[in-house]
């Protein structure tokens, strides 16, 4: 009872702060409420017993996807000095949108007998996850490396696209890490 | 030799192009970028005194420099055009606040030679020691201060400047002995020194010297060897010796910069004329290079020193008639300029006598090295970030209130 | 749920009355300024002018990129964290198909490093 | 019920513990660092000045608390907390010694990570929210640093975790225990990953040579510029937090923990901890500071693959070695 009490509490604060992240004007605040929300997320994940998921959920979701999409909005504005600001336009269609969807996940749930059968799942650990990604779908796991690597050049290439400063008259880009010997020999005759 | 000066004559000509340029409008930069003005000065822990650097960010990147400069003016030259030739060397010693004894050095050189004083023999030897006593502990300052800015206050840097102060403080109880002040010496009168040697003076002095002497290797092995020192420096904030003669940088910048020159041998007042200096030049013009030259140069005023107590001449030490009053020195007309080599560079002083008042100068202009080598900024900084900024600006090594006056 | 969970949970509880308490304490201890607020005090600091512009501005996807390679390499750690606590049942093909898996991104990263994307500026 | 009573006494005791010991290591590093830099450090306040990092709290309480007109005032107000938060989060799952654990995850590892890398929530909050020009250098520099050093941290720690075959944190020092870790740590792959873990720590508490994102010559103060009184107080707090924690964490996974002859578990573990911590002050005291892009170099080009090799190097030695020792 305390425990589903408990987990009720939970997803009521993932909606609310979810809720924020869509409502909110300043694009920079709507990432830090998506963070909370993934937070939260791994919460329930831990409540679940999915202890590993939960770890991974804020190692990659909040550490990572965050610090990702922060950066993505500190990327998107023009004009220096203006806050960012997002607003929500189509609510109605956006709340019908997201009703259909949950009454269709939740319609899914009702009609999967195991998923209602009042029994409860058994504990999945990191054992379990290792024995099942490299025993049975070995494939899968070495595909995931490809995806990754597929990811690694997107980034390469996005951060290709400029190099500041680069065709701007009177503007030399000086070598970062240039060494000493590099450096450009000088004037010795002109002597007093 | 012929072929080797071409070889330098077609870099020159590539060093020129490759020349960042100081007054890039930043209106056609990339309208892409992410531009920032940063105010970087006054108040900043970094600036070595009151200097305001503005700087054009793009992300780190700094593409445009403006310094700004004055904050710290005290009119000394109008001062000094009202009060008497004496009066006016404790006013001077307050301009280069790190190494003083070499602005009053510089100022009584110039009384001497538009009053033609001829200054006794041994006065020109202690002006030596006093001078290249007081190039040792400016250039400690230097290389502390510097490493501060590499470090941080609160690191690896304040453990070096500490050290650094150490030392420098015992430079200074010897002039404390010698003069009665820590900074105030108003030991150069017109026509030679106040204060002579006290007797056993010259062994405190070579103590003093043994002890900085072993402490150099552990300093350059927390500096200029380091390798982390020299990750931060190498390459960072090239000034071209062409460049640095086009802006009239002299001194340890101007060395730094593969040019040979030091006035000291080129051009010798005082006794440097029987006291010839091993002139130290490095070649890479960046920050470590001028460190580097800072660092030898603290070497070789330690043989200097040594040179100057050895053959240290006796006789009198002022030429000039005792002043019982300070009006009594006085200049009818007529202009001077002495250059001398202080710590920072050429410190010139221009002086046009006579005017309203024989007691007092019409005109003095004083060429303090560290203006000429912060104007090298707008030039050098472009294209590094801004913690090279910090590097850079240290590296040059300015003194605000020489710069300002 | 597991115990540990709630322990962990609870602990957290604790940190964050640190933090809190530290400022209610700091609320009763402080100094009220008689100027407090005023304009002068509240401007943001800036070396003691007066900032040009917000500090509010756009980034460069340098930044991004950092971010993007962060991610990619928790993934591969996430997944390697599984297979690390089983590798002594798994035996060598299990070591063969992490070297595998690790290789493949390797030759992402080195691509990367080639191409000087990770380069900071 | 009892889990939460556990949690919240363990973590009472352990969270006075980590203070005080961080107001003590304060007094010890202003000692030690006076030593090197031949002065005498803190001496009026207290016997040798042993009281002067509760008068520095004091003093830093009574200050007045400035907010700067045009900041975001909620994140500003918010980061601190979530900073002392997540720095001392961590320690939940360190075993002080074999029975002083708050919380003995089965994923202990994982969760030390995770809680790592939420870190970067509050450096960036406060970055941004002060509106500073500084300010928000700093805190992108930190959170770029963070991000990027998290990536030979994850390696490094993995090394353990492949050793020892668990992601509890106290099973891995039984690990070691049982195999005698003083003797028998495996030198190639368990002393570089010690390395490698050690470097990613000073990365992540932002402890020079890396502390980029503070960088007071630069950057004056970083992230803390606009931040005084209270607020400033715990930045700097969860600053040591974070270290001390780090130590604590280095001293389990790397170190044996509570692991040691003569004298009690627990006694061990705090010396190990102590002398990780002082370690970091005596690199801090020593070093001068990197570039960014030099950090950033340094992590990706030369730590991390280092640290890949030494995950696969550690579980060639479990398959290589008999019994898996």
């Amino acid at each position: 009872m305390t425990a589903s009490v408990g987990f009720g509490f939970m997803a009521a604060c993932t909606l609310v702060s979810a809720i924020f992240v869509v409502r909110s004007k300043n694009l920079i605040r709507a990432a830090l409420w998506l963070g909370a929300t993934l937070l939260l997320t791994a919460a329930l994940y831990a409540m679940l017993d999915a202890s590993f998921l939960a770890g991974v959920q804020v190692l990659l979701y909040v550490g990572g996807i965050s610090t990702l999409l922060i950066f993505g909005v500190m990327m998107t504005r023009k004009h220096e000095g203006l806050v960012v600001e997002a607003e929500t336009v189509n609510v109605p269609r956006g709340v019908f949108a997201a009703g259909a969807l949950f009454g269709g996940v939740a319609a899914a749930i009702k009609m999967t007998p195991e998923l209602d059968s009042g029994v409860r799942p058994p504990v999945v650990t990191a054992n379990d996850l290792g024995r099942g990604l490299l025993i049975d779908h070995v494939l899968a796991f070495e595909v995931v490396s490809l995806l990754l690597l597929v990811a690694i050049i997107g980034a390469v290439v996005i951060a290709r696209k400029r190099d500041p400063g680069a065709e701007v008259p009177g503007f030399v880009r000086r070598p970062l890490a240039a060494k000493a010997s590099s450096a450009k020999p000088v004037a010795n005759e002109v002597s007093p | 030799m012929s072929e080797d000066a071409s070889e330098e004559k077609v870099e020159l000509q590539s060093a020129r192009r490759g020349r960042v340029d100081p007054h890039l409008s930043i209106k056609h930069y990339d309208p892409e970028a992410d531009m920032m003005l940063l105010h970087f000065g006054p108040q900043h822990p970094s600036t070595h005194g009151v200097f305001r650097m503005d700087l054009h960010l793009d992300g780190e990147v700094v593409i445009k420099a403006t310094p700004y400069l004055g904050f710290l003016h005290r009119a000394v030259e109008k001062l000094c055009e009202k009060l008497t030739y004496v009066q006016q060397t404790p006013i001077v010693d307050k301009n280069d606040y790190v190494a003083p004894m070499t602005n009053e050095q510089a100022l009584n050189m110039a009384f001497e030679k538009i009053m033609n004083v001829e200054v006794p023999r041994r006065a020109k030897w202690l002006r030596v020691l006093l001078a290249e006593l007081q190039r040792i502990a400016s250039h400690l300052v230097a290389l502390g201060t510097f490493t501060l800015d590499l470090g941080g206050a609160l690191g690896g840097g304040s453990t070096l400047f500490l050290h650094c102060f150490r030392e420098r403080e015992m430079v200074l109880d010897l002039f404390e002995e010698l003069t009665g002040a820590r900074f105030h010496y108003n030991t150069h009168t017109i026509g030679g020194n106040r204060h002579d040697l006290p007797p056993g003076f010259d062994k405190k002095v070579r103590a003093v010297l043994d002890e900085i002497e072993l402490r150099i290797p552990d300093y350059a092995r927390m500096s200029v060897d380091n390798a982390i020192f020299r990750a931060r420096t190498e390459g960072v904030g090239i000034l071209d010796g062409e460049l640095a003669l086009e802006l009239g940088i002299t001194g340890p910048n101007l060395r730094g910069s593969g040019v040979d020159h030091d006035l000291r041998r080129d051009a010798p007042y005082a006794a440097y004329d029987e006291l010839v200096p091993k002139v130290i030049v490095e070649r890479g013009g960046d920050c470590w290079a001028r460190t580097k030259v800072r660092f030898d140069e603290v070497a070789e005023s330690i043989r200097l020193c040594r040179l100057a107590l050895d053959g240290m001449p006796e006789g009198p030490i002022n030429g000039y008639k005792a002043v019982r009053q300070p009006t009594q020195a006085k200049v009818a007309g007529g202009q001077v300029y002495v250059g001398i080599e202080t710590p920072r560079g050429e410190l010139g002083t221009f002086l046009i006598g006579g005017g309203d008042t024989p007691t007092a100068p019409y005109r003095l202009k004083i060429r303090s090295p560290s203006l000429h080598a912060l104007s090298a900024i707008p030039y050098i900084l472009p294209g590094f970030t801004v913690s090279d900024a910090v590097a850079i600006l240290g590296s040059l090594d300015p003194i605000m209130g020489e710069v300002d006056r | 749920m597991q115990s540990a969970w709630l322990s962990a949970l609870s602990f957290l509880v604790v940190s964050t009355l640190v933090g809190v308490g530290m400022l209610a304490v700091a609320r009763v201890l402080r100094v009220k300024a008689r100027a407090e607020g005023s304009a002068l005090k509240t401007r943001t600091y800036e070396c003691g002018e007066e900032p040009t512009g917000m500090a509010w501005m756009q980034f460069h996807a340098r930044y991004y990129v950092v971010a993007l390679f962060f991610v990619v390499f928790d993934v591969e750690a996430v997944f390697l964290f599984p297979w690390a606590v089983v590798l002594r049942e798994l035996g060598m093909p299990g070591l063969v198909a992490a070297i595998v898996f690790v290789l493949v991104l390797m030759l992402g990263w080195l691509y990367a490093i080639k191409k000087e994307a990770l380069r900071w500026q | 019920m009892n889990a939460l009573f556990r949690g919240a006494s363990y973590g009472a005791v352990i969270i006075t513990a980590i203070l005080s010991t961080i107001a003590i290591g304060i007094w010890f590093e202003r000692k030690f660092a006076g030593r090197m830099q031949s002065r005498l450090g803190p001496t009026i306040v207290g016997p040798v000045g042993l009281f002067q990092p509760l008068a520095d709290v004091v003093k830093l309480l009574q200050k007045e608390d400035i907010v700067p007109r045009d900041a975001d005032r909620s994140l500003f107000d918010l980061a601190p907390i979530l900073a002392t938060l997540f720095a001392l989060g961590a320690a939940a799952v360190v075993p002080f010694s074999a029975t002083a654990v708050t919380a003995d995850l089965d994923i202990g590892v994982l969760w030390i990570l995770a809680i790592g890398a939420l870190m970067v929530i509050p450096t960036f909050m406060a970055g941004w929210a002060s509106n500073n020009k500084f300010a928000l250098l700093g805190g992108m520099r930190a959170v770029a640093q963070a991000v990027s050093y998290a990536v030979p941290l994850v390696l490094a720690v993995m090394v353990p975790v492949i050793l020892s075959g668990t992601m509890q944190v106290s099973g891995i020092v039984q690990w070691q225990q049982q195999h005698h870790w003083v003797a028998l740590w495996p030198v190639i792959p368990g002393l570089p990953a010690f390395v490698l873990f050690f470097l990613a720590m000073l990365a992540e508490s932002n402890r020079i040579p890396f502390d980029i994102p503070e960088a007071e010559s630069e950057l004056v103060a970083g992230i803390t510029t606009e931040y005084t009184g209270a607020k400033f107080t715990l930045f700097y707090m969860a600053e040591y937090v974070h270290t001390l924690v780090g130590s604590a964490v280095g001293a389990s996974l790397f170190l044996g923990g509570w692991d040691g002859p003569f004298a009690p578990g627990l006694h061990w573990m705090v010396l190990k901890t102590l002398l990780l911590f002082a370690a970091v002050y005596w690199v801090r005291w020593s070093l001068l500071r990197f570039r960014s892009d030099q950090l950033m170099d340094l992590c990706w080009k030369w730590l991390t693959p280092i640290g890949v090799f030494l995950v696969l190097a550690a579980a060639t030695w479990v398959q290589l070695m008999p019994g898996g020792r």
